[in-house]
């Protein structure tokens, strides 16, 4: 009985993705005093990049690429409930708690690092090896948030710790531990790909970086990725620290309240080296993440 | 007194004998040293034995067997003085054929120049 | 011919002699096939209005036209709202815009991304040096005419178009994919030898396979 | 310089110990247990007059035992090191002209010194003295000989013969007493006789006599040996 | 029984009929030479035997036919009879090896090579002090001639030298006996410990001098540490088989009668022959460090050796009728493993260390020599590590801990320099000439060698009668794995069949009897090993040495799971500590890593055997010193004393784990080790460590020493060495190297769960240790097998085999996936419980450290697949093969087997869970059917498998099916700015491949730790080589040490 009602959340998820992504960009654009991209471009752009006729391949583990990335974003939105109390919407979280979901965020990045490596292009290799640099350092302050929740809520799994939220706005996580919080949203710029750290797929730095050698159908897929991957984090984000969703609307904007974060960020700020980033991470989030697990 | 006396002058022929052996360089010298410490330790090893108005440990028409051991001195230090005087002379004459051998290769007869084997 | 891309004998690490033919061993060799459209012709339609729709440009600049395109991404002519937009590798885009002269030695580099695209894909020339050599027809070392060495589709006048021509071109491209003309990859194809014979004809240190996949 | 002064300050610490060595000897008033056993029980165990010599040839055989081999081995090793340098020998040097006095005087006076030694060693059991003191005094004979004649060639054969016999015949001795006696070396393995005469005080005399033999042989193969290489 | 006095009969007989032999009869001479020796060799093995086998009392012989006081008598007990046997069966093995000598020299030499045996056994058995003196004159003397026998002319300076000592050393003696006699009235030793009680106190400091002259007479014998320049120059000039003699034989009668005089001096003394022991053992061991002659390096030992023992007499008091066993046990081995080297020694004609390479044509050699080796360190099955254990255990019960420590620093010393010397024999390069393989020599050698076992056994035997010890030469497992050193000659698949079959036939036995816990460790070693074992198959010819080693190994981690007490635990402690040397030492270039990996181990055994003695001595409470100490008793170890047992046991058991500080020879002993070496020693040997932290906190739990909590100190030991490990490895340019330092990472791990002191901490720690062995092992062969391939390790010039080597692919991909533990499989179960286990615990900033480690291993694991499989094709390796079938078969079934684990974890983790609970009955998993739920969270390995494996296929299928018609493309059909590639070497990024991670955090992985121990070694070096120019060579001065030993002894005791 779960499979439909899964397939249903993946729908709209699919669909809200890539209109919230149109209208970050389009945001975006309107602070550079750009019209920006229409809101539907990028339904056109996966069709299009579907629609190329020809294709080439470097080999096995090059299709497994696009594979693993997007059934990472997938795996990752269906492990965790997205509307609290809703019985149709708690997807496959029976599976496994918060930890199942911190880990699987690596999967999809594991796969995307094999199948650009297979592709055999230095960029690629060189791209993949600033993806796992900056990731891995943006993840310590999240895990560290992530532990101090565990902690104040003496559980792992999101439904509990959403439970614990409901009730006035006030004892959302972000008021009851807000060092936690902070610690985990500057984590969270680390692994939204936006401008303070970008380099990774900076079009003019490198060419694009991991997925240099993607075109055509493995773009497709990796598009869709785009639009899934960052909404599946945001909604643990949003279960963990700012008292989940009951209901859709309420989803659709605390969600794209989230992203609104990275985005005026990422517009302010120019582009970081991937050591000067580690480096940000270990001095500025990592402490604020330490006082709140010490504090806790 | 004459116990004392004897045992003195043995612990000075060791000690001359000693110092002797310690500084001169040449083979021969210390051979002749070491023979001296060996006199110097028979003296004291017999000045052991010695008791005051006692004599010889032989039993003669001088001292009948009855009262030998009212009469005679301590006879072990004499025996062992014997054998520390042959062991004494085997030594030294082993000595004096490794000098005459380490002459006949070394040319040499300074103990400072045989010491390849060091460290 | 370059020495790392000569035959050379190379030992394996267990002692095995073999020979090394880069040309062979380092590219695929098979040439470019005829790609068909869509089965049925409303799904061309409608992919066709999707490639018109977004088009994704190759950051290719030649000649004195690639300053032409800058103003587009800002905010006075802002290309982004039709949809184009530009990509750093020729894997991902779809229209190579040959903007002004084209020397031999970067017409040798215009064919490998060319070839790197891939289909459908579209070929803008702008200026008159793409057309009949313009202001450099009698120079030793430019190629003429465009449509020589590679399928053209359009092309748009000027001695560097200003930037609102370069919109109203791309306006016309989105009417010819539209319409389902822009068909230059499979001519290409088609006419394969032809295309490789004329540019063989003036790039003679010819170092790559016939067709750079 | 400073190799003396070290060496002077130990041997003046050596002193020191022999000081409080000596500050502290008292010479006995009487004989202790051993030495008070030996003067009671030689007489009628050992028969032997002279107690020394029935210390040194009974009581602590074994100790004689092991000079007598420390002598043999000496010869032995002193003839092994220089065994190198007899085969120069041979080259016959001109002999160095000896005195008229030396050679006649040694006609006249070595076998006297023989008769001497062979006395001081059979009468070993009662008269001090024994066979080491015999066999120098034999082994002083063959030196005067040498230097009387020092090209006279000693049969280093019958030195090592007699030397080997003498030594062999005192193990056998010593393995008898086990066998018969009461234990290794005793010397009751022939009658005491009695006290003072000259067949008395059991095997003694015969073993000081196999020793004396011994010891002269073994002095004179080493004056051979290092005769015979007198090349410096 | 023919006695004893016969012995020197014999002797003196045959000697005085050697006189009368011809120079040309030199044949007739050295048949009766040979006799004689025979002869006195039989008599004394005829008293051994009836001591032995019928316990009979020792045995008086008078000379003289008077009693004792009054004449010279000889005593023989069991021990005179053992020491003359060992005495004169050296005279006769070396009478054999030097023939050529002796007959070169004639009838002369022989005769005083009689005189010499003679004179030690004269040593041995008188009872009288005088007697004592004479015969140590002869020896003096005998010496100084059996030195003309060495062809080296440096020899009879060292002979004058030794003279010259003598001569002192007869000074000082005679002065002691005759002040002695006049002191006491007796010269016989027994008369005369008598009387000593009984003097009047006026003649008492008398007595106490004279006393003092005669001890410092002999043991100037025994060559003490400042003054015995002499001795070493004997030993490296004279002739090696006369060297054999002087120092087994020598030796032993020295310290006999030092023994016998100690009798006299009483228990005053015993300090002080301690404190010169121990000066000598230690001194003698660090200035052998420096030292590159070979027999040289000999005399060192054995003087280090002798004066070991002479600590050992001077503790007679503490060891009461234990004295007999330790020290008559480190004599003789001492004795015959030092007889045997120098024998050795007289076979290889370079004096270097290295020249001894020449043995490696000659398995039986190098097996004689290796047995010597751990006969001399005291390594398990031999006597040496019997006596010990208990001089530790003893010594630990009376507090004599510094005593202790310098004793085992001294032995880790020794161990060092003796296999660092073995390590040469193994790798350096042969010299040309081959070994002089006369036969006297090699069958003395073969004698020693079977004597070092037979030794072995007889001391297990006693240690099993009086002190209830398991003899080990009878454990089962041990025996298996010496069977195989006579099977050497057969081919290596059938050994490996045989090991294969010992191994799981043995777990088929014995599994049924161990709890939960054991049994895991028990499955890892035995089945764990065996599959490993099948990538030995790949192995053609014979192999010669890897089985044996292999199989000590693995009889050692048996042994360990089997132990009940202490005494068992340590035994396979050492067992597969030298089982692993040996196996890592087959690796090309380990020689210098397999030492390191030796001395830390060694190092950390010698540390738990101090831990199990403390432990055992249960002195504060008075409780009597334990005799077996089982190891569940652990717990109840009195508490002033239990931090510090927990502390040395913990550390000694971190030395195997590699945790940070004790970290630097993993690397080296891991990546040097040959192909399917290093899963085994990664994979399993790591676990036995862990196997130990598991026994000592399940006995022991927390302990507190000064206010710190020592569970915590482990706790950041762990989180900082999985930070560390993983940091190290990331920067890694050698594939096996990068492993290794993520194996330090990984035990990191493991140890911080262990440290968390909860339930599901050790639960954690457990699935470590079963996904570490899986992957680890996976993951080395698939770099071995492409490592044998490619002929290289460094990653950089690897690249694009996914093509040509697609099963070591699969592996690695399996493996590095599980090893980060992603979720689908083991390696997430692993974190998630890991997780829950420190939101249990009420510690809060170790896991900071922990977090960052986590994230870290997903790097260095991208790296290796990277730079091997994926990215460009080099040139050379376009016509490589699959790696050999043998070592991709073990792959595959762990591949399987982790498929399995991720999907069931259930079946290893369940009952251990439960078993889990009798310790900390709080916090358990509960495993209703498919769900594992903690009480914080809930996992669903099953539910997770499907649903990643559903998406994964749906996408993959659809992927595939769109792109039907893509082009397949080569190597360098890439984007390349519209250029043309130069050479796959340079397009492929595979060089310092993680640059930022280095400018950020490159200043965590300075080489510290190295440089500190490098410190430690160079000073110890340094310091040797400065101390040794101590011996300057002069005669003179040898004779001025010795007076000024004296001295100081003398300033030293009227000090105390």
């Amino acid at each position: 009985m779960k499979i439909p009602y899964a397939l249903l959340t993946l729908f709209i998820v699919v669909n809200f993705g890539f209109l919230q992504n149109a209208l970050i960009q389009k945001i975006a654009a309107r602070v550079g005093r750009r019209y920006g991209i229409p809101v539907w471009q990028n339904y056109i752009d996966l069709i299009k990049n579907y629609g190329q006729r020809s294709s080439i391949t470097h080999g096995v583990m090059f299709y497994l690429g696009p594979v693993f990335r997007l059934s990472g974003g997938v795996g990752l939105l269906l492990f965790v409930p997205s509307i609290y109390g809703s019985e149709m919407f708690s997807n496959f979280s029976f599976a496994g708690d918060l930890i199942l979901a911190l880990y699987f965020v690596f999967f999809g990045t594991l796969g995307m690092a094999l199948g650009a490596a297979e592709s055999g292009h230095p960029h690629s290799a060189i791209g993949i090896t600033r993806g796992l640099s900056q990731v891995t350092a943006a993840e310590l302050p999240f895990a560290l948030a992530v532990f101090s929740v565990a902690l104040q809520y003496q559980t792992l799994s999101v439904t509990d710790i959403v439970a614990a939220q409901q009730g006035s706005i006030l004892n959302w996580t972000v008021f009851t531990n807000p060092l936690a919080v902070a610690a985990a949203m500057l984590g969270f710029l680390g692994s939204m790909m936006r401008p303070p750290f970008d380099v990774v797929l900076a079009p003019q730095e490198i060419p694009i970086g991991p997925p240099t050698e993607y075109h055509s159908s493995y773009l497709a897929l990796m598009q869709t990725n785009r639009a899934i991957f960052p909404v599946a984090k945001m909604v643990i984000y949003m279960s963990l620290f700012f008292g989940g969703a009951t209901s859709w609307p309420v989803f659709f904007l605390k969600v794209f309240c989230i992203y609104l974060w990275s985005a005026f960020v990422g517009v302010v700020f120019p582009r970081f080296r991937v050591e000067q980033s580690i480096r940000w991470f270990l001095i500025w989030a990592v402490p604020i993440g330490v006082l709140s697990i010490v504090l806790m | 007194m004459i116990a004392q006396i004897a045992m003195a002058t043995g612990f000075a022929l060791i000690l001359i004998g000693l110092y002797g052996a310690l500084t001169n360089h040449n083979l021969l010298r210390m051979i002749v040293a070491f023979t001296i410490a060996d006199t110097g330790v028979n003296i004291v090893i017999v000045a052991v034995g010695y008791m005051a108005g006692r004599t010889a440990p032989i039993l003669d028409a001088a001292v009948p067997a009855a009262e030998a051991a009212q009469r005679i001195i301590d006879p072990v230090p004499q025996a062992l003085v014997l054998t520390a005087i042959v062991i004494g002379l085997g030594i030294t004459a082993l000595m004096l054929a490794y000098a005459y051998k380490l002459y006949q290769k070394k040319r040499t007869l300074d103990i400072g120049k045989l010491t390849e084997l060091k460290w | 011919m370059k020495p790392e891309l000569m035959k050379r004998m190379v030992k394996g690490p267990d002692g095995q002699e073999f020979e090394v033919e880069p040309l062979r061993d380092y590219y695929c060799e098979a040439a470019p096939t005829v790609m068909p459209a869509a089965y049925i012709k409303i799904v061309e339609d409608f992919f066709n209005w999707a490639r018109s729709e977004s088009i994704w440009i190759l950051g290719f600049g030649t000649g004195c036209g690639a300053i032409e395109m800058r103003p587009l991404m800002t905010p006075r002519f802002d290309a982004y709202r039709y949809g184009v937009q530009w990509r750093p590798t020729p894997r991902q885009s779809n229209l190579f815009i040959i903007s002004g002269y084209l020397s031999v030695k970067t017409l040798k580099r215009a064919i490998r991304s060319y070839e790197q695209m891939q289909s459908p894909k579209y070929v803008i020339g702008l200026g008159s040096c793409t057309i009949n050599g313009g202001m450099y027809w009698d120079s030793y070392n430019t190629i003429k005419r465009l449509d020589d060495y590679l399928p053209v589709d359009l092309y748009i006048a000027g001695c560097m178009p200003r930037p609102e021509a370069l919109l109203a071109g791309f306006m016309d491209m989105k009417k010819i994919i539209r319409a389902g003309n822009a068909e230059g990859a499979n001519k290409y194809a088609e006419n394969f030898d032809w295309y490789k014979a004329n540019q063989k004809q003036v790039i003679h240190d010819w170092d790559m396979p016939d067709y750079n996949w | 310089m400073i190799r003396r002064a070290v060496v002077l300050a130990l041997v003046l610490a050596m002193g020191a110990i022999f000081a409080t060595l000596l500050a502290g000897y008292a010479p006995d008033g009487d004989l202790n247990l051993t030495a008070r056993y030996y003067a009671d029980r030689t007489a009628p165990d050992i028969g032997s007059a002279n107690i020394v010599t029935a210390i040194i040839v009974t009581y602590r055989g074994l100790d004689t035992l092991g000079e007598v081999t420390v002598l043999f081995l000496s010869a032995t090793i002193v003839g092994l090191v220089l065994a190198g340098g007899r085969r120069r020998e041979t080259a016959q040097r001109p002999p160095v002209p000896v005195g008229e006095l030396l050679t006649t005087g040694s006609r006249f006076l070595v076998p006297l010194i023989m008769l001497l030694g062979v006395y001081v060693f059979v009468n070993g059991h009662l008269t001090p003295g024994g066979g080491f003191q015999g066999g120098a005094v034999v082994a002083s004979g063959v030196l005067l000989m040498l230097l009387a004649d020092p090209l006279k060639h000693f049969s280093h054969r019958l030195i090592a013969a007699v030397e080997s016999v003498a030594g062999f015949a005192y193990v056998v001795i010593g393995v008898l007493g086990l066998v018969l006696a009461g234990g290794f070396l005793d010397n009751r393995i022939l009658p005491l006789g009695e006290l003072g005469a000259l067949a008395s005080a059991g095997a003694i005399p015969l073993i000081y006599s196999l020793v004396g033999l011994k010891v002269g042989a073994e002095f004179s193969s080493m004056l051979a040996s290092l005769s015979e290489t007198e090349e410096l | 029984m023919v006695s004893a006095i016969f012995i020197l009969a014999a002797a003196l007989a045959a000697a005085f009929l050697l006189g009368l032999l011809k120079d040309e009869q030199r044949g007739v001479a050295y048949a009766i030479t040979l006799l004689a020796l025979a002869f006195m060799t039989w008599i004394s093995a005829d008293w051994t035997w009836a001591f032995a086998m019928d316990g009979a009392a020792s045995v008086d012989i008078f000379t003289a036919g008077t009693e004792p006081p009054f004449a010279i008598n000889l005593r023989v007990g069991l021990a005179e009879a053992v020491l003359t046997l060992i005495i004169s069966l050296t005279a006769l093995l070396s009478a054999l090896a030097m023939k050529d000598a002796l007959l070169a020299l004639g009838r002369r030499a022989m005769a005083v090579l009689l005189v010499a045996t003679l004179a030690f056994c004269g040593i041995v058995l008188t009872r009288d002090i005088f007697n004592l003196f004479v015969f140590f004159e002869l020896a003096a003397i005998s010496t100084g001639g059996l030195i003309l026998l060495s062809d080296d002319e440096r020899a009879l300076a060292a002979g004058f030298k030794y003279l010259i000592v003598s001569q002192v050393i007869s000074i000082l003696l005679l002065i002691g006996i005759i002040f002695a006699y006049h002191a006491t009235g007796t010269l016989n030793i027994d008369g005369m410990a008598d009387a000593a009680q009984s003097i009047l106190p006026g003649s008492r400091q008398a007595f106490m001098l004279a006393f003092f002259l005669m001890f410092m007479a002999l043991v100037a014998e025994l060559k003490p540490f400042p003054a015995n320049g002499w001795a070493l120059d004997i030993y490296e000039s004279a002739h090696p088989a006369y060297s054999a003699i002087f120092s087994a034989a020598g030796g032993a009668a020295a310290l006999y009668a030092v023994d016998k005089l100690l009798l006299v001096g009483g228990t005053a003394w015993l300090p002080a022959a301690t404190g010169i022991g121990v000066v000598t053992f230690v001194g003698a061991n660090l200035l052998a460090l420096p030292q590159t002659n070979d027999r040289r390096l000999l005399g060192y030992s054995s003087v280090a050796q002798i004066g070991l023992i002479l600590t050992v007499l001077g503790q007679r008091d503490v060891l009461g009728d234990l004295t007999g066993f330790v020290a008559l046990g480190l004599l003789l081995a001492h004795s015959v493993a030092k007889a045997g080297l120098y024998w050795l020694s007289s076979l290889v004609a370079g004096r270097e260390l290295s020249a001894w390479a020449a043995l490696r044509g000659h398995p039986l050699m190098i097996f004689a020599f290796a047995t010597f080796l751990c006969l001399l360190v005291g390594l398990p099955p031999f006597p040496g590590f019997y006596a010990k254990w208990e001089l530790a255990r003893v010594l630990a019960a009376e507090g004599r801990i510094a005593l202790l420590a310098l004793i085992l620093f001294g032995a880790l010393i020794e161990a060092t320099y003796l296999f660092r010397w073995f390590g040469y024999t193994i790798k350096r390069d042969k010299p040309a000439e081959d070994i002089a393989c006369a036969s006297g020599n090699v069958i003395a050698i073969c004698v020693a060698a079977v004597t070092g076992w037979v030794l072995g056994y007889l001391w297990g035997d006693a240690a099993n009668v009086m002190l209830g010890r398991g003899n080990l030469l009878l454990a089962l497992p041990l025996l298996f794995a010496l069977a195989f050193l006579l099977l050497e000659w057969l081919p290596a698949w059938t050994k490996n069949m045989l090991a294969i079959a010992g191994l799981v036939g043995y777990f088929a036995l014995t599994w049924g009897d161990y709890d939960p816990l054991r049994l895991i460790f028990f499955v890892i070693f035995l089945i764990g090993g065996a599959v490993i074992l099948l990538a030995s198959f790949h192995a053609h010819g014979r192999r010669v040495g890897f089985y044996p080693a292999a199989m000590l190994m693995y009889a050692g981690m048996t042994m360990l799971i089997e132990a009940t007490d202490t005494f068992g635990f340590f035994a396979a402690w050492e067992i597969l500590t030298v089982g692993s040397y040996f196996l890592i030492l087959r690796g090309k270039h380990s020689e210098p890593h397999a030492l390191s990996y030796l001395v830390f181990s060694l190092g950390g055994a010698f540390l738990i055997l101090a831990g199990f003695a403390l432990a055992a001595s249960g002195a504060p409470l008075g409780v009597s010193p334990r005799l077996t100490f089982a190891l569940s008793e652990l717990a109840q170890v009195a508490q002033p004393l239990a931090p510090w047992v927990f502390l040395l046991l913990a550390i000694g058991f971190m030395t195997k784990t590699a945790a940070i500080g004790l970290h630097i020879w993993l690397p080296g002993a891991h990546a040097e080790a040959e192909t399917d070496v290093s899963p085994m020693v990664s994979g399993i040997l790591l676990k036995a460590g862990l196997f130990g932290l598991f026994i000592l906190l399940m006995s022991m739990g927390k302990q507190q020493l000064y206010g710190i909590e020592l569970t915590y100190v482990m706790l950041w030991i762990g989180a900082i060495t999985a930070l560390l490990g993983n940091l190290m490895a990331i920067f890694q340019e050698d594939a096996k190297r990068l492993l290794a330092y993520s194996s330090i990472g990984q035990m990191g791990y493991a140890l911080f769960g262990l440290a968390l002191m909860n339930h599901l901490g050790w639960l954690m720690a457990l699935m470590f240790v079963i996904n570490h062995y899986i992957y680890k092992s996976m993951l080395f062969l698939s770099v071995g097998g492409v490592a044998k391939r490619t002929g290289t390790r460094a990653m950089y010039q690897m690249g694009g085999l996914i093509a040509l080597m697609p099963l070591s692919f699969i592996a690695v991909l399996i493996g590095i996936i599980a090893m980060s533990g992603v979720p689908p499989l083991s390696g997430f179960g692993g974190r998630w419980i890991f997780y829950n286990a420190i939101l249990e615990s009420e510690y809060r900033l170790p896991m900071v450290v922990i977090f960052l480690s986590g994230p870290i291993a997903f790097l260095y694991l991208f790296r290796l697949i990277h730079t091997i499989f994926l990215g460009q094709l080099k040139d050379e390796h376009r016509k490589l093969k699959e790696a050999p079938f043998w070592i991709v078969l073990p792959q595959m079934i762990y591949v399987v087997l982790l498929l399995a684990f991720a999907v069931v974890p259930g079946i290893a983790l369940r009952r251990v869970d439960e078993y889990m609970n009798q310790f900390f009955p709080t916090g358990g998993l509960n495993w209703s059917g498919l769900n594992i739920s903690s009480p914080y969270g809930y996992w669903d390995p099953i539910a997770i498998m499907i649903i990643v494996g559903c998406i994964f296929m749906t996408l993959f299928l659809w992927l595939l099916f769109v792109n039907r018609k893509a082009q397949k493309v080569k190597q360098f059909n890439i984007v390349f700015a519209a250029e043309r590639p130069y050479r796959p070497e340079t397009t492929h990024f595979a060089w310092n491949f993680f640059a930022p991670y280095r400018k950020a955090l490159g200043f965590l992985v300075q080489p510290f730790v190295t440089q500190f121990w490098g410190a430690i070694t160079d000073t110890l070096h340094t310091g040797a080589d400065i101390a040794r120019r101590f011996y300057t060579g002069n005669g003179q001065t040898y004779a001025i040490h010795l007076l000024g030993f004296v001295v100081a002894v003398y300033l030293f005791a009227r000090g105390i």
